[in-house]
This record gives structure tokens, C-alpha cells and sequence, in this order.
């Protein structure tokens, strides 16, 4: 009995003051978040996470290469933790929201070709697409796929969709549009011109049911003077000018320009 | 620390389930592999683990407010330890023949890693009635685990379950998949059973979202 | 004789030759409307110098090029500027400005288009390299390289060989036979001031044996020179491709990307191209014009046209007789890197060396299944590069695996693709890992 | 749709090889030893090998409606598991071990993994160790004397041969298959019919077999007698056991086997060094399963740092080089 | 003889994982891609030998001297723990190379239960103290052939479209018993010679 205290004893110390000995002298400068992130984690060093010991999983998280519930065994409590510290305010970065300027889905656009090849536009896109329209959405939903928020989804018809109250506005989706017609503008703007085709009006007409003919109506009408012309053949909205009045939409002869807001009120109405 | 708020039957409770240390968290893998050829030595390898997290559980929560952040690794392994050594001494001396059986997997609980986790993220920073349920609930979870996969890798392996002095009868015409008691047995019975447990149950009660 | 070295690699393909290879050239026709992309060449595009409405010659310069690594571009015949507009681009695949022109049908020549030279002596290399330049030579294999940049590799790296390619490996595709067949003495003419202006003291003609009526005329018309070499290569996809003749001919490696054939002291060009230049010397007359096979089982009379560079499909396909069936694909190019079209209503741009239509009976419409790791695509490869892995990678995205694995190598000749038997689309995956590799290392 | 034109990427033309059209090829290639195993063992041979390949195909078009995948039996790849299955079971085995074989082998080796291409060990094999793990009796003991169809007692050729290095059995009868063993393992002249073709036909490479049964040889030649080095039975070491029939048709499985050719004959030789092993050293009469089975296991590796010199790889140094001494473009 | 017998039937027959189960947690855990693997293995191996031959030594000559056996797992625990401190101190200092390459792999080790679990194997075995470093070397290099060889198979599975149910975890076991499978196949290998 004696001997058992004596022994462990006498090994916690030299082990305790090995050990506090060791994390004296070693004490290396690190990311702060990471000695914060480590705290938090339970070491138990299991390797369950896929790094090498909580230290190397701390400092993934605090490089953000993990997500802040990487932890196994630590659970909920770690993740909320571990979220807290690294909560740069996420919830004030939704300062834009995506919007997809084309509405050529299948009805809409006339597809001229039949593609075979890998399934994605910038496949598609490399083949110059299938549609008649050089310029438009091509349908596989590559845009959809990088949406890291699922604030994204395909249509029946084969239009992205983007789910604005869960687009942070990061821009991977039109990162990943090979037609760029993907942009990020001011989630309180209601009215787009849903069209990027610079084609001349009668070749957009032969193609597309939707699509901007440069007829300039909208122009002409827009009492903010906020839409113009690119290239002559495609109008433009000036976003920092634009009040989301909504008369250019009603005016537009193909329904290329969308209010966003009257969708919404006939739909309240309907 | 931020005191838990939940209810001592949600602490037995969630062990079954969002924290089900097998299925859902799966950690304690060697044990739940290497002594579940039965569902005797999965229900006794289960009540070790669940004595010994329990008075860890209990201990470090005891002691939280007076263990030193920094070293605290090495304390709760100390608390740790030492139940293991007393179930080892128990069980050597009321259940050799079990014992021998689970041979060095017992002492291995030392470093399973349920235990030193459930310490660390639980008993931590929560008061003691609350550890033990926590502690009571994932280990009687974990030998409900442990008799699960015993019984099946039991059953297909020898035709028959035996518990104590019962034994199921084997049903005609079955012959026995050796295979099952075998390490792949286990390990692909272990595989499947957790690719149940995520359509299912695991499905629903998802911890982190 | 030249021993042709081991190459490895590569695939059997059904040449079909047969259906176009008897048809000598014949001049095409002018055409309703010319479509004159600023861009048909590697590098810069041409800077437009005419506007609408202005009246044009033959031959004359309507484009000049833009910094080194460009060309210029000349009217192919008379008529009126009608507009500088964006077109579908046949290889580019999508909007790219271009100069429409509307022809007169007189085919009048501009006063600059006349003999410049008859005799190389009376030429300084400088003097070839500027006829090239002013000519808008590129060359006509395929990728448009600007051929006065070819002609001039830098000093610390000396030309020894000069490598003419003649190979044409394309199944269905003749019009470099033919043209080596017609033209022998004007290809060689072209192909000695190719050396005389890189300083080469060594060419060698490279054809495939299956060729055997151009053997025989390039034969005859290299007698005269000693400097000159004939190699006849045994007939497999892709002998022609630059790396691999050089690998071929002269037993010589390219170093991987961004090395050049001139890294080992070689310069390879294409028959057409030796042509274009002789044409250009003893003419003065600008690429303007090129050999086109029109050809493929989906086309009533398959010939051979000399066509008007910016020449609308529908029209080449029209002389040809018309469709012979219903098209299925149009293909620009040949079967193994040509593109395929959407519709015909596009021009030819200066590196089209065929048009091909297939009817429904010579396209294949496999499903695309999962690989099964066969590895024909590795015992294919000419780069010796593993078209499977790079091709997975780039299908999930994984493009720094994708370049690890030596996406960048790849010379696209899809012989990988040819061989899969799931059918995978392996060169688009690369060729997909390729753009997305590029744009990264830009970034 | 057929009115509009088709754009695919180049190339346009292909060569006539399917996928389906190999899995054809393996089964063609393995009617030989199918139809000498029935006739060497009877009828009994033909249920185990319908039951397996119906076993397999079943369990593949199941597993892939309750997963609501596409159903892709008819690229015949589960055909090819069933046969090649069969093939290996002693053909008096009882005929649920087939069945729960293949639905093993096509269930948790393959499809889990994500179908064809994806599995990482060849599951013929990997459902051949599973019954031996499971069923060791009936896998070990169900053999049957050759033509005259009666149970065998007492040890097969190749366990008498791996102990004392002999066997009663001349080379014509080892050829021909005339002795006990597994249904479709022990006629040499039907497999190896079938291997001819399918090198002919450009579906296995030669090194496969070669690297293998060349090793196996060599091995035994120089280990595979009890009375010293070198005076082993070299031939008989190969006809005896399944060793021609692993290292034809499952050592050369496209999906478990590398993908360069010189990987692949590092995948013979591992195999045949493996099975070497366990039949002189090990526990098992039999290594061939094991064998193969390993060397699945680090076809990974071996792709991974066996691949082939890049064109213009001897360059790359020197081009880098010249770069760094101030070399333009 | 019995030494080429115990390497070989450490890495082949007795192998950790797909024999013994153990070092399941960190196995499964670290294999996601090769490099990390290997360090792990040279960590392990590292580790491993020379905690067997410590706790042997400890064994020899504290806890059989002074009959404190009972006491083996707390004391072998803290040896193991103190010990790998030990090392990570010395690595930083004198190989700087060498730690680079091992040492983020250390801490994880200690909770590695194939390192506890293999000094108590060597108890049980009876091993002296070179028998010990021989067995936990053998043992190590078992655990490491298993470990990368499945994470050659696992750097694959980026390229699979696996059945969300089976993510992780669950095709991990499955996969590594498919792999334990093809190494029952070593069983009895050299029994003539244990």
C-alpha cells in the first residue's frame, strides 16, 4: 500500500513537472484563435477529425481549411464554442445577393443542337452550347453546384434559381458561370433586366421569347434616366440609380425586364 | 464555462441517440470491434466502460473548479486510471474467465477515447448530477452498442445466443458464418450497423446541423 | 533514308481517306458573303485598318497584326466592307468580332499582289520572315501559330533540322495529300525558305505511308537538293502531331510545356503552310485562300476546294453536292480534334483544314459510363501522361491533383477518348482542367 | 431531337471497344473452363454456376432499385462476378454458398463503393474469401474425383503437393483437368484458351499472367521442395490450384489491377510472391484468393508511384535549367 | 529465427488492425490522405518501439521489483505519456528535421491505444526487453503497412460517388474489412516457426 503511494507519488511528480516543464519552455507563438480553438477542444487526440491531434485541427479551424464542428467527440458544445470564436460577423456579409440575368430556360430560348459531352455549362460552353443564344444560361446548373449556402436550385424548366434570403452574396455562383451571366447587386433592388445577349434585335427575336430586342422603350421611360444602352444593343440598369420603380418592366415588350416586387404582390393577390 | 441547461433525462437519454458514442460519434472502436463476438463479453465490456466513465464523469466534475486549466489532460487521465485499475482488480477477482477473455481491453480503457471525452467536453462544465446521468446514459448506450453488435455477430457466427445459462436454440437449416466472429465480421457488421443508424434513427436526432 | 524511331503510344484509326484522296483541288467559288474573324490565329487579334462601306481588292490588308505574336489579315476577294460585327466563332466556340465582306464577284487583285521573288538567292532570311508577316502566314495544321514568330527562334538556341509535316494523321482528311500530289515543286519552294529563313541546314519531308502518290511527287521534286530528306512514316494517330513527329523523325523529346520544338533545335511546320509561303513569294499573294477537304460519308461528292478563307460552311458543303442524307454532325477539322458544329451557317477561318459531315450511322452515341480503369487511355497516350486520373480530377473538380498529374502536358489529340471503351470524355475533362489550371496560375 | 445537329468534343470517331463488349469478351473466355468444369464434374457444376451468376446479377439490379440508382446490369460486369465466382467453389459446395457469395461480392464489395470501376478489391475474390471465412468446411472438404463424380476424401493435389513437393498426377492429366479441385480452376488447356483470346482480343495484358504464373514458377522451382533449393516442381506447381485461373482472368480485372503496364507486371509478380508464401509457409493449401486480394489492396500504391516518364521528361531538367541561366522563351 | 518470426507475424498475421483491433480510432482517423499517413507511421513506429522497450524496462525494474504489477495500466499510461513529452523535447531540440516531419503526429499517439495495448501484449507474451522493442517494432511497422496501403485506398474515394449513408465512417470499416478479409490469408503463415 505504501509502496503504490510512494511510487505513483513520486512518478506524477517528476512526470507533472516534466510535463509543466515542457509546456514552459515550448511555448510557441501561435495564432491566438488557435490556443483559444485548442482550449475549447477536448484532447482526447483521437484523430477522429482526419488531423493530426487537436492542436493540428485547431489550427485548421483557426486557418478556416475546417469547419468549426470538425470535432467529433467535443459535440455540440465545442462546435458553438469554436463557432463563437471564430464568428467574424457572418451575419453582417450579406451586403449583395445574386441575381441570374437570363430567363431562356427550354419554352423560352430555342435550343439548336443537341449536346453530348460532360455535363456541366463549362462543357457546353466549350462547345459554344447548345442554344441558339451564345449568351445565355445553358442549364446544368454549375452555379447551383458551387453554391456552398444551397441558396440555390434548378427550375422545372431549367433555370437556376437563387433563394435570396439564404444568398450570402459570396460570388461562387458567378465565379462559376462560364457565360457570366451571374452578378451580385443590392439585395434591396427589385428590377432587372434579365437579358446579356449583345445580339441585334431581330436575331434575338428569331431566338429567344425574352430576350432584350434594343428596342430602348425602357430608356425612354425610366424617369430615373437609369437605364442605357452597352454596345448599343443591350439595356443596362444603373444600379445606384435605379429607385425600384418598376414602370420600365411594364413597358418592355418581351418581358425581359423583371420587378421583382410586383411578382411578389400578384402573388400575394393570386 | 457555461453551465448546461438540460435535464438529467435528457443527459441519460441523448446518449442513446444525437450522441450515441458508437453510431453517431463513433468513437471506442477497438473495444466495440474486439470483444463483440458475444453478447456476454459486449455486455460486461460495456459495464466496465460504464463504471469507469461514470466515477470519471463524476470526479472531474467534483474537482472541476479546482483543476488548473493546463494540466488538466493529465489529471483526468489520473481520474481515469484509476477506476480502470479497480475494475480490472474486480473483475480478475469475481470474473476470470470474462477477464481473460476481454484480456488487454480492459486496461485499455484508460485511453478510450469516450471517457477522456466525455470529461473534457462534459463533466467538465457541468454540475455532478448532471455528469453522472451523462456519464450513466453514454455508458449504458454504449452497452446497449456493444450487446447489439454482440448479439448479431453471435448469432450468425455460432447459430445461437448464449447468455448465462440460456441459450437461444439454433434454427434449422442455418449454418453458422464462422466469418462473423472474424475480424472482417466485425468489422463490416459494425459498418452496416452504422450505415443503419444514419438513414434511421441518426437521421433524426442530428446533433450539429 | 531517315530510320523512324520507336513512338509510344497512340491508336489505329480508320483512315477513310479513300473517299476524297483521288479528288484534285478545285478553286470553290466566291461565296455570297465573306466572314474574316480578327482572331484565327494564336496570339493577339488583328487590328481592324478598313470601316464599313470601304471598297476592297483581292489581297489587300484589311487587319494588321497587333504586337509580335499576331497575323494579318487580307480581303480574300473584291467587294465592299459591310460590317464589323461579333460572330459565332467556329473554334473559339462563341462571340468573336469579325469583318464581314461583301463580294463583288469581279475577284479583282489588289496592285500588291504581284511576283515578289522568283529565286530564294534574291532573299535575305529577314527578308522571308517580313513576306510572312505582311502575308498573314499561319500555320495551316491547326493551331495558327504566326509562322514569321516561328521563323524566328532566338539566338541562344540554334535551328539544326527543319521538319516538314506532311503526315496528315486526321483520317478522312486530304487536302495536304492532294496539295503535296498537285503542288510538290511550289510545297518545296515554300519549305526551302522556311530553312533558309530559320537557318535549318537540314529538312526532312515526313509522310505517312499511306500516302503513296505524294511520296512519289515529293520525291521528284526534292531531288535537287541534297539538304532535303524524305522520311515515310508507318500510318498511326497522331504521327502528325509536332511532338511526336520530331519524336518519330528524329528520336528528340520536347521539353513538357511551355518548351517548344525549338528547344531541341526543330522547327516543324505543315505542307499548306510551305505552300502558302511560295504562293506569297512567288505571287505575292497573301493567305487568303486554303485547301479544304470537304468530306465525310454525310456529303454527296467529297472533294478537295481551294476556298476562300471566311467561306461559309453551307456553301463549301453546297459545291460538295449537297448533304448526302440527313447531317447528323458537322465537324470542323478532322474527326479526332476537329470541332463539332451547331449549325453551318459559319466561315472558315485560316486553320480549317477539313469539313466533315457524318450522318447518323458514323456517330457514336454511347452513353457515358464510369471508367473501369481499363488503362487503354495510358497505353494510348503519346504524352505518356494518365488521361484517367487527370479526366476524374477535373470531373470533381479537383484541379491542383489535376495539374499534379500533368494536365498541362496533354496535346488533346484525343486518342485517349478514341480508345475508352466507356466513352468517357476525357479530352474535354482535361481540356476543362487545362482552362481552369490556366486561369489559376494567372491569378 | 434527331433533326438538330450534335456537338460533342473531339474526337468524333471511336474505336469499337464497349464496355459491355469486354464483360462479352470475359464470358466468351470463360465458356471453355465452365463447359470442361461441367463436363469433369458433372451437372452439379452447372446449377452452382447458374445459381451464382443469377445470385449476382439479382443482387446488382436490387441493390441498385433500392438505392434508385440506374439499373446496369446488361454492361454484363455482374455476369463476369457470378462465373468467375462459380468457377472457384469446390462443385460439390452446397448451392446457397454461390448465392451468398455473389450477393456479398456484388453487394458489399462493389456496389457499396459506388458500382463498377470503384471497388477496390475484385469481388469475385472478395466474395471467395468471405464464404471461405464463413463456410471453411464446405469450402475445404466439398471436392469431387474428376469424371467418376464421387466425394473426395482425405487431401487434394495441391495441399499433397505443397507437402512433399510431389504429385501423383502427370502433366496431361493436370492439363486436361483431371482431378479434384475447384469447378473451373483445373482444366489448364480451357483457361488457357481463353486467355489466348482475350490477349487477342487486346481485353488483359499479357503481363498479368505472365508476372504471376513466372514467379509462382520460379518460386516454387526454387522453395517448393522439401528436400532442398531448387529441385521443385515448378509445373506442377503452377497447374496444380487456381493459380492460371487467378492470375488470367482475376488478377488482370481492370478496376483492382493498375491501370501501367509496368504496374501491372509488378501486380503478377506480388501475386505470385504472395501466393508462394501461403502455399509453403502458410496456413492455407491455397494462396491464390489471398494473393490477388492483397495485391488489390496496393494496386492504390503502385499507381500511384508506379507511373510512366512523361514525354519530354528527360528534358525537364535540362529546359529548367536553361531557364535559370537566363534562357528566353 | 524467432525474431524474423515475430517481425513478420506482426506485420502480416497479428497484424494490429485487421487482427488485433487496434489503434481502430486514429487508423481511421489519419488516413484520409498518404502523406499524412506515412508521418503517422513514422511516429507510430517511432513511438511505439521505444515505449515498448521503456514500459518493458519500467516493468523489469519498478513494478515486478516491488510487486506493484496491479498497478501496470496507470503506470504504463503515464510512462507512455511522459515519454512521448520526452521525445516531442528532445526531436525539437536535436532534430529539427526529423520533428518537423513526426513530431505534429506525437500527441496523438499517447492516446493511441495500439500503444498501450501493445506493452500490455508484451507483458502477457512474457518478452524481456528486447523481445519487447522487437514485438512493438514489428507491431508498428503492421499498423503502418495497414494505415497507408488504406490510405491509398481512401485518397481513391474522392473520386467515388459513395451513398451519403456510407460517408465516413461506415465504408471506412466495411473497406477495412474487405482488407482484413485478403489478410486472413496470412494466417498460420510460419507456424512452424512461433
Amino acid at each position: 500500500m505504501l509502496n503504490a503511494i510512494i511510487a505513483l507519488g513520486i512518478a506524477g511528480l517528476v512526470f507533472g513537472a516534466m510535463l509543466a516543464l515542457a509546456a514552459e519552455k515550448f511555448k510557441v507563438e501561435q495564432d491566438p484563435r488557435m490556443l483559444e480553438i485548442l482550449n475549447v477542444l477536448p484532447g482526447a487526440n483521437c484523430g477522429a477529425c482526419g488531423f493530426p491531434g487537436c492542436s493540428g485541427l485547431a489550427e485548421a479551424i483557426a486557418r478556416g481549411e475546417a469547419p468549426a464542428n470538425a470535432c467529433v467527440p467535443g459535440g455540440k458544445a465545442a462546435a458553438e464554442a469554436i463557432s463563437k470564436i471564430m464568428n467574424v460577423d457572418v451575419a453582417e456579409s450579406m451586403s449583395e445577393v445574386a441575381v441570374v440575368y437570363c430567363q431562356g430556360h427550354e419554352h423560352n430560348a430555342e435550343i439548336s443542337a443537341q449536346y453530348h459531352g460532360v455535363t456541366s455549362c463549362k462543357g457546353a460552353n466549350m462547345l459554344g452550347g447548345h442554344k441558339s443564344c451564345a449568351y445565355g444560361c445553358l442549364g446544368f446548373g454549375d452555379c447551383v453546384k458551387a453554391c456552398p449556402f444551397g441558396a440555390m436550385y434548378m427550375s422545372e424548366e431549367g433555370l437556376p434559381v437563387v433563394i435570396k434570403e439564404k444568398c450570402t452574396g459570396c460570388g461562387a455562383c458567378a465565379k462559376a458561370c462560364p457565360r457570366g451571366i451571374i452578378d451580385l447587386v443590392p439585395p434591396d433592388k427589385d428590377v432587372h433586366i434579365l437579358c446579356r445577349s449583345f445580339d441585334k434585335g431581330p436575331s434575338v427575336r428569331k431566338y429567344c421569347k425574352v430576350g432584350c430586342i434594343a428596342c430602348q422603350l425602357c430608356v425612354r421611360s425610366c424617369p430615373q434616366e437609369a437605364i442605357s444602352m452597352d454596345k448599343g444593343t443591350l439595356a443596362k440598369i444603373d444600379y445606384s440609380l435605379c429607385d425600384n420603380c418598376g414602370i420600365c418592366a411594364t413597358k418592355c415588350p418581351t418581358g425581359a425586364i423583371r420587378d421583382e416586387s410586383a411578382v411578389s404582390r400578384e402573388e400575394v393577390s393570386a | 464555462m457555461k453551465e448546461s441547461k438540460s435535464s438529467l433525462g435528457f443527459d441519460f437519454i441523448k446518449g442513446f441517440i444525437q450522441e450515441n458514442p458508437t453510431f453517431a460519434l463513433a468513437i471506442g472502436m477497438c473495444p466495440t470491434l474486439a470483444v463483440t463476438t458475444s453478447v456476454v463479453n459486449g455486455f460486461w465490456m460495456g459495464i466496465a466502460v460504464l463504471f469507469v466513465l461514470t466515477f470519471a464523469n463524476v470526479f472531474v466534475s467534483l474537482l472541476r473548479n479546482f483543476i488548473p486549466d493546463e494540466i488538466r489532460i493529465p489529471i483526468f487521465v489520473i481520474l481515469i486510471a484509476t477506476p480502470v485499475v479497480i475494475v480490472e482488480l474486480v473483475m480478475k477477482a469475481y470474473l476470470p474467465a470474462i477477464y481473460e477473455v476481454l484480456g488487454i481491453f480492459v486496461p485499455l480503457i484508460v485511453v478510450n477515447c469516450i471517457i477522456i471525452a466525455r470529461a473534457e467536453a462534459f463533466a467538465y462544465r457541468n454540475p455532478v448530477m448532471n455528469s453522472l446521468m451523462d456519464g450513466l446514459g453514454i455508458g449504458a448506450a454504449f452497452t446497449v452498442n456493444l450487446m447489439i453488435v454482440g448479439g448479431i455477430r453471435e448469432f450468425l457466427g455460432t447459430g445461437q445466443i448464449v447468455f448465462g445459462s440460456a441459450a437461444f436454440p439454433s434454427v434449422p437449416f442455418f449454418e453458422p458464418a464462422a466469418v462473423m466472429l472474424t475480424p472482417p465480421g466485425g468489422f463490416i457488421t459494425l459498418g452496416i450497423l452504422m450505415a443503419l443508424f444514419n438513414v434511421t434513427i441518426g437521421a433524426k436526432g442530428k446533433t450539429n446541423d | 533514308m531517315i530510320t523512324i524511331k520507336k513512338v509510344f503510344g497512340g491508336v489505329d484509326v480508320p483512315g477513310k481517306k479513300e473517299l476524297s484522296k483521288d479528288c484534285p483541288i478545285e478553286f470553290a467559288g466566291i461565296p455570297g458573303e465573306v466572314v474574316l474573324f480578327l482572331s484565327q490565329h494564336t496570339g493577339a487579334p488583328s487590328n481592324p485598318i478598313v470601316k464599313p462601306k470601304d471598297k476592297v481588292l483581292r489581297g489587300q490588308m484589311i487587319a494588321e497584326p497587333q504586337g509580335t505574336v499576331s497575323a494579318a489579315l487580307h480581303a480574300p476577294t473584291s467587294g465592299v466592307i459591310k460590317a464589323i460585327e461579333p460572330r459565332f466563332h467556329p473554334v473559339q466556340a462563341r462571340m468573336a468580332d469579325a469583318i464581314i465582306l461583301q463580294p463583288d464577284g469581279e475577284h479583282v487583285s489588289d496592285e500588291s499582289v504581284k511576283p515578289l521573288a522568283s529565286d530564294l538567292e534574291d532573299l535575305t532570311p529577314e527578308a522571308i520572315r517580313t513576306i510572312a508577316r505582311q502575308m498573314g502566314l499561319v500555320g495551316l495544321g491547326g493551331a495558327a501559330f504566326p509562322t514569321a514568330v516561328k521563323l524566328a527562334p532566338p539566338e541562344n538556341k540554334p535551328i539544326d533540322t527543319y521538319l516538314l509535316n506532311g503526315a496528315e494523321c486526321e483520317p478522312y482528311l486530304t487536302a495536304d495529300q492532294r496539295l503535296m500530289t498537285e503542288e510538290a515543286e511550289k510545297v518545296i519552294f515554300g519549305f526551302r525558305a522556311f530553312m533558309k529563313a530559320s537557318g535549318a541546314s537540314r529538312g526532312i519531308v515526313c509522310i505517312e505511308d499511306n500516302k503513296p502518290d505524294s511520296i512519289e511527287a515529293m520525291k521528284r521534286a526534292i531531288q535537287p537538293y541534297s539538304e532535303i530528306e524524305l522520311a515515310v512514316l508507318t500510318s498511326r494517330y497522331p504521327r502528325g502531331g509536332e511532338k511526336q513527329l520530331i519524336q518519330a523523325v528524329l528520336g528528340r523529346e520536347v521539353p513538357p510545356p511551355p518548351g517548344l520544338p525549338l528547344d531541341v533545335g526543330v522547327i516543324v511546320s505543315n505542307v499548306g503552310t510551305a505552300y502558302a509561303m511560295a504562293e506569297s513569294i512567288l505571287e505575292g499573294l497573301p493567305l487568303i485562300e486554303r485547301i479544304v477537304t470537304v468530306t465525310g460519308e454525310g456529303v454527296a461528292k467529297p472533294s478537295n476546294f481551294k476556298a476562300l478563307i471566311g467561306t461559309p460552311l453551307s456553301f463549301l458543303i453546297d459545291k460538295a453536292g449537297g448533304f448526302n442524307g440527313t447531317p447528323r454532325k458537322v465537324i470542323m477539322g478532322g474527326p479526332m480534334m476537329g470541332a463539332a458544329l451547331r449549325d453551318t451557317n459559319v466561315p472558315i477561318v485560316k486553320g480549317t483544314s477539313g469539313i466533315l459531315v457524318f450522318n447518323v450511322d458514323q456517330v457514336v452515341e454511347e452513353p457515358i459510363l464510369p471508367c473501369i480503369r481499363c488503362g487503354k487511355c495510358v497505353d494510348v497516350c503519346p504524352m505518356r501522361i494518365q488521361p484517367l486520373w487527370i479526366a476524374a480530377y477535373s470531373e470533381r473538380g479537383l484541379m491542383e491533383q489535376a495539374e499534379n498529374a500533368r494536365a498541362m502536358d496533354c496535346c488533346e489529340c484525343g486518342a485517349c477518348a478514341f480508345a475508352c471503351p466507356a466513352k468517357r470524355p476525357l479530352v474535354q475533362w482535361i481540356k476543362l482542367a487545362k482552362a481552369e489550371i490556366t486561369a489559376m496560375r494567372r491569378a | 431531337m434527331d433533326d438538330k445537329l450534335l456537338i460533342t468534343p473531339a474526337p468524333h470517331i471511336s474505336s469499337v471497344k464497349t464496355v459491355r463488349g469486354i464483360m462479352l469478351d470475359v464470358v466468351i473466355s470463360l465458356l471453355p473452363a465452365t463447359l470442361a468444369g461441367i463436363i469433369i464434374f458433372g451437372i452439379r457444376s452447372l446449377q452452382l454456376v447458374l445459381a451464382s451468376v443469377i445470385a449476382a446479377v439479382a443482387a446488382e439490379a436490387i441493390y441498385q432499385k433500392v438505392a434508385k440508382k440506374p439499373v446496369t446490369v446488361n454492361d454484363m460486369s455482374a455476369v463476369v462476378t457470378g462465373l468467375l465466382l462459380a468457377l472457384t467453389l469446390p462443385p460439390d459446395a452446397p448451392i446457397w454458398i454461390p448465392i451468398i457469395g455473389s450477393a456479398f461480392a456484388i453487394i458489399v464489395a462493389k456496389q457499396i463503393f459506388g458500382g463498377l470501376g470503384t471497388n477496390f478489391v475484385n469481388p469475385a475474390l472478395a466474395g471467395r474469401a468471405f464464404i471461405v471465412a464463413a463456410w471453411p468446411l464446405h469450402m475445404t472438404q466439398d471436392w469431387l474425383n474428376p469424371m467418376t463424380h464421387d466425394a473426395i476424401t482425405g487431401a487434394t493435389p495441391l495441399a499433397v503437393f505443397n507437402n512433399t513437393g510431389t504429385t501423383s498426377l502427370g502433366v496431361k492429366d493436370l492439363l486436361l483437368g483431371l482431378r479434384a479441385g475447384s469447378l473451373g480452376e483445373t482444366c489448364i488447356i480451357a483457361l488457357l484458351a481463353g486467355g489466348i483470346y482475350l490477349i487477342a482480343r487486346d481485353v488483359i495484358d499479357w503481363r498479368i499472367p505472365v508476372g504471376y504464373l513466372g514467379t509462382l514458377a520460379l518460386g516454387t522451382w526454387i522453395f517448393g521442395s522439401p528436400n532442398g533449393f531448387f529441385q521443385g516442381d515448378w509445373l506442377s506447381g503452377i497447374l496444380l490450384g487456381g493459380a492460371v485461373l487467378g492470375s488470367i482472368f482475376m488478377a488482370t480485372d481492370y478496376v483492382t489491377s493498375p491501370v501501367t503496364p509496368t504496374g501491372r507486371f509488378y501486380m503478377g509478380v506480388g501475386a505470385g510472391i504472395i501466393t508462394l508464401l501461403i502455399r509453403v509457409w502458410g496456413g492455407y493449401p491455397e494462396g491464390v484468393t489471398y494473393a490477388i486480394l492483397f495485391m488489390n489492396l496496393v494496386t492504390p500504391l503502385i499507381d500511384k508511384y508506379v507511373v510512366p516518364k512523361y514525354y519530354g521528361y528527360m528534358h525537364d531538367i535540362q529546359a529548367r535549367k536553361a531557364a535559370a541561366g537566363g534562357g528566353t522563351k | 529465427m524467432s525474431i524474423i518470426a515475430i517481425i513478420i507475424g506482426g506485420v502480416l498475421v497479428n497484424n494490429f488492425i485487421f487482427m488485433q483491433y487496434l489503434g481502430i480510432c486514429p487508423f481511421i482517423g489519419v488516413s484520409q490522405n498518404l502523406e499524412t499517413a506515412m508521418g503517422m507511421s513514422g511516429a507510430v513506429v517511432f513511438v511505439m518501439t521505444i515505449a515498448s522497450a521503456v514500459t518493458a524496462a519500467f516493468e523489469q525494474f519498478v513494478l515486478a521489483r516491488f510487486g506493484l504489477e496491479y498497478l501496470r495500466t496507470i503506470a504504463y499510461i503515464l510512462v507512455i505519456a511522459a515519454f512521448v513529452q520526452l521525445v516531442e523535447i528532445f526531436m525539437k531540440k536535436t532534430l529539427p528535421g526529423l520533428y518537423k516531419a513526426l513530431g505534429i503526429y506525437l500527441p496523438l499517439i499517447t492516446t493511441n491505444c495500439a500503444v498501450l495495448g501493445v506493452t500490455m501484449l508484451n507483458v502477457r507474451q512474457g518478452y524481456g526487453i528486447l523481445m519487447s522493442t522487437i514485438n512493438g517494432f514489428a507491431g508498428a511497422l503492421g499498423w503502418s503497412l495497414a494505415i497507408i496501403i488504406f490510405a491509398g485506398i481512401r485518397e481513391r474515394w474522392q473520386l467515388m460517388d459513395i451513398p451519403p449513408a456510407l460517408e465516413g465512417f461506415p465504408l471506412a470499416l466495411i473497406s477495412t474489412g474487405l482488407m482484413s478479409l485478403a489478410f486472413l490469408g496470412f494466417v498460420g503463415l510460419f507456424k512452424g516457426l512461433f
